[in-house]
């Protein structure tokens, strides 16, 4: 073994760089503002807990979004395993997996038309 | 003290006959129908309950019609009684396994025998009458219709509780007379006085139910069986200390519920109900269900002398408590009260004798549901001719504007003298006789009982019917009651002059019953003449000595110099301060924590009732932080005790 | 990996009949979330119930008349069984009372007792408007029938990863559910995020005993679990872990203490009626699973995890009762009494014989019975502001309306267990079994609790009976049939099941044989 | 390959999610910290398939994550709404429900 690692690791030291590039272009290039909301501390996007009355916040539709790319993502979840072996399970797994499709498909309908998918 | 059970083992002076009930058998012919017994008031009662305003008009008449209809059933099946042999007399319908599990088995069935027949006559007749009486007592009052739904109620409870094949099915008739006797006595809601003698007679009935519930328990571990057959036939099987304690709690119960000393105070103040309640209830059947437990639960008695010895002395005290209040009452209904209680201490007493005394128990009590709802309804008859005056003191010379009630209230007052040939003389002679059969003490106490009952009565007697009028001035025109008001209680007076007579005549009582309850004869301590003789003698002296002292003017306020006696009956002998020491202030405690009217509470504080569990429930409570992470915490903490706990049981 | 698929796969065999039940109630949710889509406003109350009761009672229809049809299906996955189609059917014939109780609309002048739009903020100029246009929250329909299937799914679950899916599946539409009140909407979001956030945290320890169980059997059958306890040798850590940690899970959602704190805060500031649907359907999808768990897996682990049990039962029925004896809110009340309900059911697990199966069956069909009228004639007293739960308003209740009181006193008589309702019964055959089942210790710690329990109950009975009614205190509200029928069954089959409790107690007795 | 290591991460990873749900505040990541917890038991699946060799670890792995997603929907939106009522998203500040 060991060798058939070597493109992972690849990637990996890929992104890194990427990472590291693309910070420090910003560093050096971006104008250099500060004010209170940048010195908060850091709390995955969110403001930091306990915070005045009134603070800023992020639109509902940020939420919306990312709540709704999840149930999205949910769909590839099933249909990748099920795409790899869709040859070995034949018509059985493909009904199955048209029933959950369709499924979904309801819940998108219901997005839609209740207004989710536009942004305004 | 253990002449009853020595003498039931060796059987001796001649006479012992042993119960001997066949639970058994199963109801056949017109028995299958009993249950119609309780269906019909039952149905009445939750007919007139739920159709509401609609049927105010004609809902007393089905609630006579349903009592009738009961009473007609009873009829029925006391002649087919009659017809059978008296092996077959006893019989038990099944209705239906109310829980069978594995082998635990509760039947609801119904048990009809003698003894539930003699009931079953007596509170579905007069309680018929009393229905009938009723209809022209309640005329003017706008919940008439829900005071028949009231009584239909008690009717079905009471005959559950007489026809019951079990001890559990007879708590729920126990518990429904106890609530219909709740709701009639606080029936007048905007009198303060009759709110607060239902919640007395709610909470010191409790105090007997505990005592009920209890025996109950108590024979489900000693016999694993709570129906009668279970528990009455293996008495032998248990300890004499459990069938003691059965039998304690039992006396407990029936104390409870037949105003029994030391639980008596609730029967005075429970006169605030409307008078045909006082009557059915208050006089004729459900303060006798005590009577009836006690009798019903003989062998357990029987089993236990100790027992059976506190039912004799609670029956002697009570006898003496309620004769001694009955003397200094002014209020005609408590002077009856204080009777009632007395009669049913004779009752007692001659229950707790055993086999000497159960048949005249019941034959007393027979005699006593007639007379005393006779004068009871009398007394709501003077009431409702004197504008709801109770004062006797403002009576007086009644015998010449109410002649009707005044000839049955004088048969009434005859027959519980116990003046010959009147009801009270047969049954309460034989009670009296059977108790010095057991000794000295109590045939002493029986008798000078009789003595003062004659005096209260004739008290009462003089003080209302003869003498002068007395009327304060919004009374000036007293009338006799209506005919409806009135035949019933020409009904009960004729009963109450011949009841004895027909019930005494060739022994017809003690062979009715004998084959249910057992009947022994003994050797009195005292020459049986010389007993009745004596008792009369006593009777008479008392009646004239109260003839001679009420018959000149009564003044209409009480006199205020008394004898220190005197004062303490007029207080009914502080009964209500021993009760408010003993069972009230706990009660209260109890209640006020119950209802919660601490005042922090109700500002709405999370302090609550502290002291009510240590404490400890408010400390608890403040582990409940509102927080979500201190509930994980808790979680948490939990999983790892889970796991600690799991791990330290394998090593 | 391909290869072990080609080795192994062919078509599963699924016994629609059997899952029948739960698959017209998830396909009606489906229906109902496209009804939700497309269906005017106005029309969709009306659509919405018409296909929440023709589901529920459809569903109800298969079920009884596929009962006794056990089979094993979805490859193992799923175990139609005697308890567990009780259970289903159960939850379902609740379920219709409970719809019942979510239909009302008479109550509330605004409407019923759902808000008019759940994103408009409370007190807010939006919010008035939505009320005033008589908008109402009708995607608690489509919430409510996932719950449903979920339940249904629950109880005949046979493998840990189907429970954690069906779990998930009845818990979360019930997080939302939670915060959606109409009246005191604070209380109502905070209840949610409370009961979602432990909710949360107690799946998590449900899975990861899941992982363990996986660990040791390499199987998450339940009957594979049992097979390989019976194979032990000797201790194994992991099988501990999962009983301990799947317990964790499990006594949180049936509210055992200590893992119940959720329950008071989340019962009151629910609706009423989504927190009868709680205290009487959760319990019993929940008390139906922790059955099926420790019988059908973990029997054979007996020795290690009843001691525990009898500790948790003994400390949640206490600590239940003595909480609920302070209580100034009847909800809350309620919610401790369902607490300790929890503790006496699981004397009937800890029996761990046929007779504590049967009992359990019983004692939750008489508890939820009774759950779903007390929480329904809580909707029915209210004041200017709502619902009127703090003790002091429902003084002398029995005087205003006797019927609504006498109708709760009945029901309060059932939890505390008096005889001749239908809560005896129930105590009574759970206390048998656990006698038989050798926990005659607990059984007398139970007959205390509900000694002290007793007090709690009657307490406010003597409230609404013997003290006079405050003069500005609450209104009795005429409700519509809707929660007027749910009631009255409710107190009805709470005193036939009191005085003919046997044809109950013989079904459940039939029922209450696990397959596995 | 012993599965052990990856138990013990995973172990150790729950414990982490577990005291994280009780140290932080903020309702977002309390939430986080129950998703950590899932996904050790995710890991937990997949070493013990590993190591039985069978496939239903790995596959309930899928399941858990889908589970998962849900509920981070419903999370978020129940945290969404307490956000916008209070403007605050600490999981102590609405404690109106207590005792």
């Amino acid at each position: 073994m060991g060798a058939e690692y070597i493109p992972v690791l690849l990637l990996g030291a890929l992104a890194f760089a990427f990472a590291v590039f693309s910070v420090t272009l910003a560093t050096l290039t971006g104008p250099k503002r500060y004010n209170r909301a940048k010195r908060d501390a850091y709390e995955c996007g969110i403001d930091p807990t306990p915070q005045p009355m009134g603070g800023g916040h992020f639109s509902i539709k940020y939420y919306l979004t990312a709540m709704l790319f999840i149930i999205f993502d949910i769909e590839i979840v099933f249909l990748y395993p099920w795409a790899v072996s869709f040859g070995l399970m034949g018509v059985f797994a493909l009904v199955e997996v048209i029933l959950f499709i369709v499924t979904v498909f309801c819940v998108y309908l219901f997005v839609w038309r209740r207004g989710g998918l536009e942004w305004d | 003290m253990n002449l009853t059970s020595s003498l039931i083992a060796s059987g001796q002076e001649s006479e012992a006959v042993e119960a001997s009930v066949n639970y058994a058998m199963q109801a056949s012919g017109a028995f299958t129908w009993m249950w119609l017994l309780i269906a019909f008031p039952l149905f009445g009662a939750a007919f007139l309950l739920l159709a509401g305003r609609r049927t105010d008009k004609w809902g007393h008449w089905l609630g006579v019609a349903m009592s009738l209809a009961s009473f007609a059933t009873a009829v029925v099946m006391f002649f087919a009684m009659i017809a059978s042999p008296d092996a077959d007399r006893s019989q038990t319908l099944h209705l239906w396994d109310w829980i069978a599990v594995g082998r635990f088995e509760v039947p609801i069935a119904l048990h009809l025998d003698q003894l539930s027949m003699t009931f079953v006559l007596l509170i579905t007749g007069v309680g018929s009458l009393i229905h009938i009486y009723a209809v022209g007592y309640m005329a003017e009052d706008p919940a008439r219709r829900r005071f028949f739904a009231y009584l239909n109620l008690f009717v079905a409870a009471m005959l559950l509780l007489v026809l019951a094949d079990s001890y559990l099915v007879l708590y729920f008739g126990w518990e429904g007379v106890g609530l219909a006797s709740y709701l009639l006595i606080s029936f007048f809601q905007y009198k303060p006085s009759a709110a607060v003698a239902g919640k007395k007679a709610f909470v010191v009935n409790r105090v007997g139910d505990i005592g009920m519930s209890i025996a109950i328990m108590l024979m489900f571990v000693t016999f694993g069986s709570v129906t009668f057959e279970g528990v009455l036939g293996n008495v032998g099987m248990a300890s004499e200390t459990a069938n003691t304690w059965i039998g304690l709690m039992l006396l407990l119960a029936a104390c409870g519920k037949s105003a029994q000393f030391p639980l008596q105070s609730w029967l005075l103040d429970a006169m605030e109900g409307p008078t045909p309640v006082s009557a059915l209830i208050h006089a004729a059947t459900m303060v006798t269900a005590g009577v009836y437990l006690i009798v019903r639960s003989g062998p357990i008695f029987e089993a236990a002398p100790t027992a059976a010895t506190a039912v004799i002395v609670i029956g002697a005290i009570t006898l003496m408590f309620g004769a001694i209040i009955g003397c200094a009452k002014d209020d005609i209904k408590k002077v009856l009260a204080g009777s009632t209680m007395s009669q049913i201490g004779y009752m007692m007493l001659a229950a707790g004798l055993g086999p000497i005394g159960y048949v005249f128990a019941i034959f007393h009590l027979v005699a006593h549901g007639c007379f005393k709802a006779n004068m009871f309804l009398g007394a709501g008859s003077i009431m409702h001719g004197m504008n709801d005056q109770v004062d006797m003191r403002r009576f007086g010379a009644l015998r010449f504007v109410m002649v009707g009630t005044f000839i049955t209230f004088s048969a009434g007052w005859l027959a519980i003298m116990g003046i010959p040939p009147f009801a009270g003389f047969f049954s309460k002679d034989k009670i009296i006789e059977a108790a010095f059969m057991h000794g000295w003490i109590p045939g002493l106490v029986a008798a000078i009982g009789a003595g003062i009952t004659a005096f209260y009565m004739t008290r009462l007697w003089t003080m209302t019917f003869t003498g002068k009028a007395r009327w304060t001035e919004d009374n000036q025109h007293p009338h006799e009651s209506p005919k409806i008001m009135l035949i019933p209680i020409a009904i009960l007076a004729f009963l109450s002059v011949s009841i004895g007579f027909i019930l005494a005549y060739g022994d017809a009582i003690i062979n009715w019953l004998t084959p249910v309850t057992g009947y022994a004869e003994q050797e009195t301590v005292l020459n049986h003449y010389i007993i009745e003789y004596g008792t009369l003698a006593m009777v008479i002296a008392g009646a004239v000595i109260a003839y001679l002292q009420y018959r000149r003017d009564v003044p209409i306020t009480p006199p205020q110099h008394v004898s220190a006696l005197t004062t303490a009956a007029r207080r009914d002998l502080y009964g209500d301060a021993f009760n408010e020491a003993v069972f009230m202030r706990p009660g209260q405690w109890l209640t006020r924590s119950l209802v919660f009217l601490d005042s922090r509470v109700v500002d709405g504080a999370v302090n609550g009732v502290a002291a009510l569990a240590g404490g400890l429930s408010g400390r608890l409570r403040r582990l409940q932080t509102g927080y979500v992470r201190s509930y994980g915490l808790w979680m948490l903490i939990g999983a790892v005790v889970l796991l600690g706990f799991l791990i330290l049981v394998r090593v | 990996m391909n290869e072990l698929i080609a080795s192994v796969f062919e078509t599963p065999v699924i016994n629609y009949r059997q899952l029948s039940p739960i698959l017209i109630i998830l396909g009606a949710a489906v229906i109902s979330v496209l009804v939700e889509a497309f269906v005017p406003r106005a029309n969709r109350r009306v659509v919405q119930l018409v296909l929440v009761f023709l589901a529920l009672i459809t569903a109800i229809i298969w079920a009884v008349t596929g009962a006794g049809q056990q089979a094993i299906t979805g490859e193992g996955a799923i175990a139609v069984d005697g308890p567990g189609t009780f259970l289903q059917i159960t939850i379902l014939i609740v379920s219709v009372f409970v719809a019942m109780l979510m239909a009302e609309n008479r109550l509330d002048p605004a409407g019923d007792a759902f808000t008019a739009r759940a994103n408009s903020l409370p007190g807010s100029e939006d919010e008035r408007e939505y009320t005033n246009r008589g908008w109402t929250t009708t995607e608690l329909w489509p919430l409510f029938l996932f719950s449903v299937g979920g339940m249904l799914l629950f109880v005949v679950a046979n493998d840990l990863l189907i429970l954690f899916v069906a779990l998930e599946v009845m818990s979360l539409p019930l997080y939302l559910m939670a915060a959606i009140a109409r009246r005191r909407r604070l209380l109502s979001q905070e209840a949610a995020m409370k009961y979602f956030l432990l909710g949360a945290f107690g799946s998590a320890f449900f899975l990861y005993g899941s992982a363990m169980a996986y660990g040791f059997a390499g199987s998450i059958r339940l009957g594979d679990i049992a097979n390989a306890i019976s194979a032990l040798p000797g201790p194994n850590g992991l099988i501990i872990a999962a009983v301990a940690l799947l317990s964790v899970g499990m006594f949180f959602k049936i509210a055992a203490v200590p893992f119940h704190m959720w329950a008071p805060d989340v019962y009151v500031g629910a609706p009423s009626p989504v927190t009868a649907f709680m205290a009487s359907c959760v319990k019993i999808a929940g008390v139906g699973v922790l059955l099926r768990v420790m019988y059908v897996a973990f029997s054979g682990l007996a020795w290690d995890w009843r001691p525990l049990f009898w500790i948790v039962s003994i400390v949640t029925m206490l600590v239940a009762t003595i909480l609920a004896l302070t209580q100034t809110d009847i909800k809350r009340m309620l919610a401790y009494s369902s607490i300790s309900h929890a503790g006496f059911l699981l004397i009937a697990v800890i029996a761990l014989n046929p007779q504590g199966i049967a009992s359990t069956l019983i004692y939750l069909v008489v508890y939820a019975t009774a759950t779903v009228g007390a929480f329904g004639i809580v909707t029915l007293v209210r004041g200017p502001s709502g619902e009127a739960t703090h003790l002091s308003q429902w003084a002398g209740l029995g005087k205003r309306s006797p019927l609504v009181a006498g109708g709760f006193a009945i029901l309060l008589l059932s939890f505390a267990g008096i005889p001749l309702t239908a809560g005896f019964i129930g105590k009574f055959t759970v206390f048998g079994a656990g006698i038989a089942g050798g926990a005659t210790p607990v059984v007398i710690v139970g007959a205390v609790a509900s000694m002290i329990a007793a007090f709690f109950y009657v307490r406010v009975i003597v409230l609404m009976f013997f003290t006079d009614p405050a003069e500005d205190g609450p209104t009795v509200v005429t409700p519509s049939p809707f929660t007027g029928i749910a009631i009255s069954v409710s107190v009805i089959l709470t005193v036939i099941f009191g005085i003919f409790p046997q044809p109950l107690i013989e079904l459940a007795e039939k029922a209450s044989i696990f397959i596995r | 390959m012993t599965p052990e290591y990856y138990i013990i991460l995973s172990a150790i990873l729950f414990t982490l999610g577990a005291l994280g749900f009780l140290v932080r505040r903020n309702a977002i990541i309390v939430f986080m910290c129950v998703e950590l917890m899932l996904n050790a038991s995710n890991l937990a699946f997949v070493g013990f398939a590993n190591q039985w060799g069978n496939l239903d670890g790995q596959t309930i792995a899928f399941y858990v994550m889908v589970v998962a997603a849900a509920e981070v929907v419903v999370g978020l939106a129940i945290i969404l709404m307490i956000y916008r009522t209070r403007r605050s998203a600490s999981v102590d500040e609405p404690n109106l429900l207590k005792f």
